[in-house]
């Protein structure tokens, strides 16, 4: 069962077709790393698959949910890592969690786990959010992420601003989630790291996909 | 959805609470514009005591700004409007509860300031429960309003300008509406206050139906 | 199709001899061959300038909600602009009826301003909403995201109108000011007459003055669009040698 | 003819204010039009939304 399947998908930033007629297949369990220089669309087709931008033309599913009319379903059984955390300053990084959780309709008891995943439990669980660094920021986001455990992780530069323990814990996650049968799309810029990682590389520029590679993995 | 609207509402007012903006700030406002209106209007005893009801509801719109600006505040860091939208939450849930958030501080506002009224213009209720339906409802709408209001310039460069000039127009009902029926609560003047309040009850429903159908809308623009 | 370098049209064209023509026509009919008012004597020709101004400011305001609805609900771009369009003219409407209901007011009810007139009051309150709606409409931002906005303060306005209308009726009736009668009084079939050459007048220049504010508001977002287009591209271009980990939005 | 000069002012300013707003309305048309590309000038009519 195909967890992505897009057919000459088109998305626009205004009239700018960031997404010009993307044609891509993602079965389950596959970990798919996403290249391509800046302006590429990356960050667009990741949030296309969140069920966040408008199909301007051509269709797709994801999780079975068509893009164009059930954007709702798809939402609520993806988990996108955006740039920004989504994290609200006042409240404590529990707080924050709790809050996600009950959101996403996720038992809260998956939080603690969570939090002790991501080494934010012990210090940093009654802290507000205001007060973390942006490498703690981003593992509580992450955090928020693996509570939802969702079927399709959506992973925008994932290490971005993480130290190196920090990065690794996120190629164990990934490798996790993998394992658990849910499937990865992530885009990266740290080329070498995140090749072991992925089973599939495919680059994009121009809005288009212009390489697809399967590791023999 | 009920849950949701509980959940959105309790994280609002956790925050509020946790930087306690209501209680060390817009409460001495408002009990400032009280005083200010007390040092204009009272040599002058008997347009004080007419014209209370109207200072009350003017000071309470100026509060109703400030909180919704508070409210939408919240939102507008890091994405959380996007999150919201990801987590699958409804849409008309988040404005629900957040209009809820509003209306409790407002109405927490609202009483210190009935205090004020009575203690700087010696004002008297003649019909308390008028006047505690008054407060409801009418915070009922502004709160609705204000929070689509507010969503809509979230985000908005000059945001903190552009509410006022929306929001106030709009209020413009609720500011004649209570003002009447405080009147009669308070009993200065000889009106029909529930009558008016039917009319903040019209205002109140149409807002929040309105806020309810749109703020989907919103939220998907981002 | 020649090069046209302005936004008129054989259309606008005839419609601008008419609305001058029908001008001259309201200037003669309205100040010299209208009956005077008893008691307000010539004061009452201001009602050929006021009342006009007055209804087609509604008709505008209307149209604008009626675009709002189809933006929000076909997203339609042609509304969008309809509404953005009708919504400047109908405060400029908005204006001069505000205006010379003062400027009339003064001889008639001593008073420039005077809150006893509930569809004075009522406009006012209208007026304020759609400069609202104005500002709301030059915030920026992407196209789809400010005719959302926009659309929404359209519709919002239309729908609290009744209620602003009642209010301020019920208010103004309760302090028992004399409810002013003049425009729901008879009126002598010359005034009649006249009053509706100025409803045409203004309703063929409402007609012109749209079709060249769509025509303007259409221009503008091609213009947006296509700097926004030039951004992107300058993005994309800097972004194609090396790739650089600055944060990335597209 | 009594309260001419009221009449003059309530007149006089809608006439010059729908001067001036025709005056601006064509020449914001000529110099927007400048600004667009010829094939983009055209503006839809109802049916291409």
């Amino acid at each position: 069962m195909s967890i992505i399947r897009l057919q000459a998908a088109v998305a626009l930033i205004g009239r700018f077709p960031a997404l010009a007629g993307i044609d891509l297949e993602v079965g389950e369990g596959e970990v798919v790393l996403v290249q391509g220089p800046n302006g590429a669309g990356k960050s667009t087709l990741l949030r296309l698959c969140a069920g966040l931008m408008r199909l301007e033309s051509g269709e797709g599913t994801v999780l079975g949910h068509d893009l164009a009319t059930e954007r709702p379903s798809i939402r609520r059984s993806v988990g996108l890592l955006g740039h920004d955390t989504a994290l609200y300053d006042d409240l404590t990084v529990r707080e924050n969690l709790d809050f996600w959780a009950r959101a996403s309709r996720v038992d809260e008891a998956a939080v603690t786990p969570a939090m002790e995943r991501l080494g934010v439990a012990d210090r940093l669980h009654d802290v507000p959010v205001a007060l973390l660094s942006a490498g703690q920021r981003r593992r509580v986001a992450l955090a928020a992420v693996v509570v939802r455990r969702p079927r399709l992780w959506l992973l925008d530069e994932p290490h971005a601003g993480l130290d190196p323990s920090g990065r690794d814990l996120v190629d164990q996650l990934v490798v996790d989630a993998a394992a658990a049968g849910a499937t990865v799309l992530l885009s990266s810029h740290e080329v070498d790291r995140t090749l072991e990682l992925a089973t599939r590389r495919i680059t994009v520029a121009g809005g288009t996909i212009t390489g697809d590679v399967t590791d023999a993995r | 959805m009920l849950a949701d609207i509980r959940l959105v509402a309790a994280k609002d007012l956790r925050i509020e609470w946790r930087s306690r903006v209501t209680l060390s700030q817009v409460v001495p406002f408002a009990l400032l514009v009280l005083v200010l209106f007390g040092f204009a209007l009272d040599a002058n005893r008997p347009v004080l005591d007419a014209a209370t009801s109207g200072l009350y509801w003017v000071t309470v719109l100026f509060v109703g700004v400030m909180s919704v600006q508070r409210a939408t505040a919240i939102e507008t860091t890091d994405g959380a409007r996007r999150a919201l939208l990801l987590a699958g939450v409804e849409p008309a849930a988040v404005f629900l509860g957040k209009a809820v958030a509003v209306a409790l501080q407002l109405l927490f506002v609202e009483v210190v300031l009935v205090g004020g009224v009575i203690v700087l213009f010696d004002a008297s209720i003649e019909s308390l429960p008028l006047l505690t339906a008054t407060c409801l409802v009418a915070s009922v709408g502004i709160a609705a309003a204000g929070t689509l209001l507010g969503a809509l310039v979230a985000g908005v460069r000059a945001r903190e300008t552009v509410l006022p000039i929306l929001l106030l127009p709009v209020l413009a009902p609720v500011l004649i509406g209570a003002t009447r029926a405080f009147d009669d609560a308070l009993g200065t003047v000889a009106v029909d206050g529930w009558a008016w309040l039917g009319l903040l009850a019209g205002f109140g429903a149409i807002n929040t139906v309105l806020g309810a159908l749109a703020y989907g809308v919103l939220l998907e623009e981002t | 199709m020649q090069e046209i370098n302005h936004t008129g049209s054989r259309t606008t064209r005839l419609l601008g001899a008419a609305v001058i023509v029908g001008l001259v026509a309201l200037v003669l009919l309205g100040w010299f061959v209208a009956p005077e008012d008893d008691d307000q004597q010539d004061a009452v020709r201001m009602i050929f300038v006021h009342v006009p101004s007055a209804i087609w400011t509604y008709i505008a305001f209307v149209t604008t909600a009626i675009g709002s609805v189809m933006w929000l609900v076909r997203r339609s771009v042609w509304w969008d602009t309809v509404a953005a369009a009708a919504a400047e003219i109908g405060v400029l409407f908005c204006g001069l009826t505000l205006f010379t209901g003062s400027v009339w007011g003064r001889p008639t009810w001593n008073t420039y301003w005077d809150w006893g007139d509930v569809r004075l009051v009522t406009t006012l309150i209208l007026f304020l909403m759609m400069i609202g709606y104005l500002s709301v409409r030059s915030l920026g931002g992407p196209e789809s995201a400010t005719a959302t906005r926009a659309a929404i303060v359209g519709v919002m306005a239309a729908a609290i109108l009744p209620i602003v209308n009642r209010s301020v009726e019920w208010w103004e009736n309760n302090t028992l000011h004399q409810k002013s009668s003049l425009t729901d009084g008879n009126l002598e079939d010359m005034t009649l007459f006249t009053l509706v050459v100025g409803l045409i007048v203004w309703g063929l220049f409402f007609w012109w003055a749209i079709l060249h504010r769509f025509r303007i508001a259409w221009l503008e977002r091609e213009i947006r669009s296509s700097d926004l287009d030039r951004a992107l591209v300058e993005r994309r271009a800097e972004g194609e040698p090396g790739a650089s980990p600055l944060e990335e939005r597209v | 003819m009594t309260h001419v000069g009221y009449l003059l002012v309530g007149w006089g300013t809608t006439f010059a204010v729908g001067l001036v707003y025709t005056a601006t309305l064509l020449r914001r048309g000529r110099r927007l039009t400048a600004r667009v590309p010829a094939d983009r000038r055209r503006w839809m009519t109802a049916e291409d939304t």
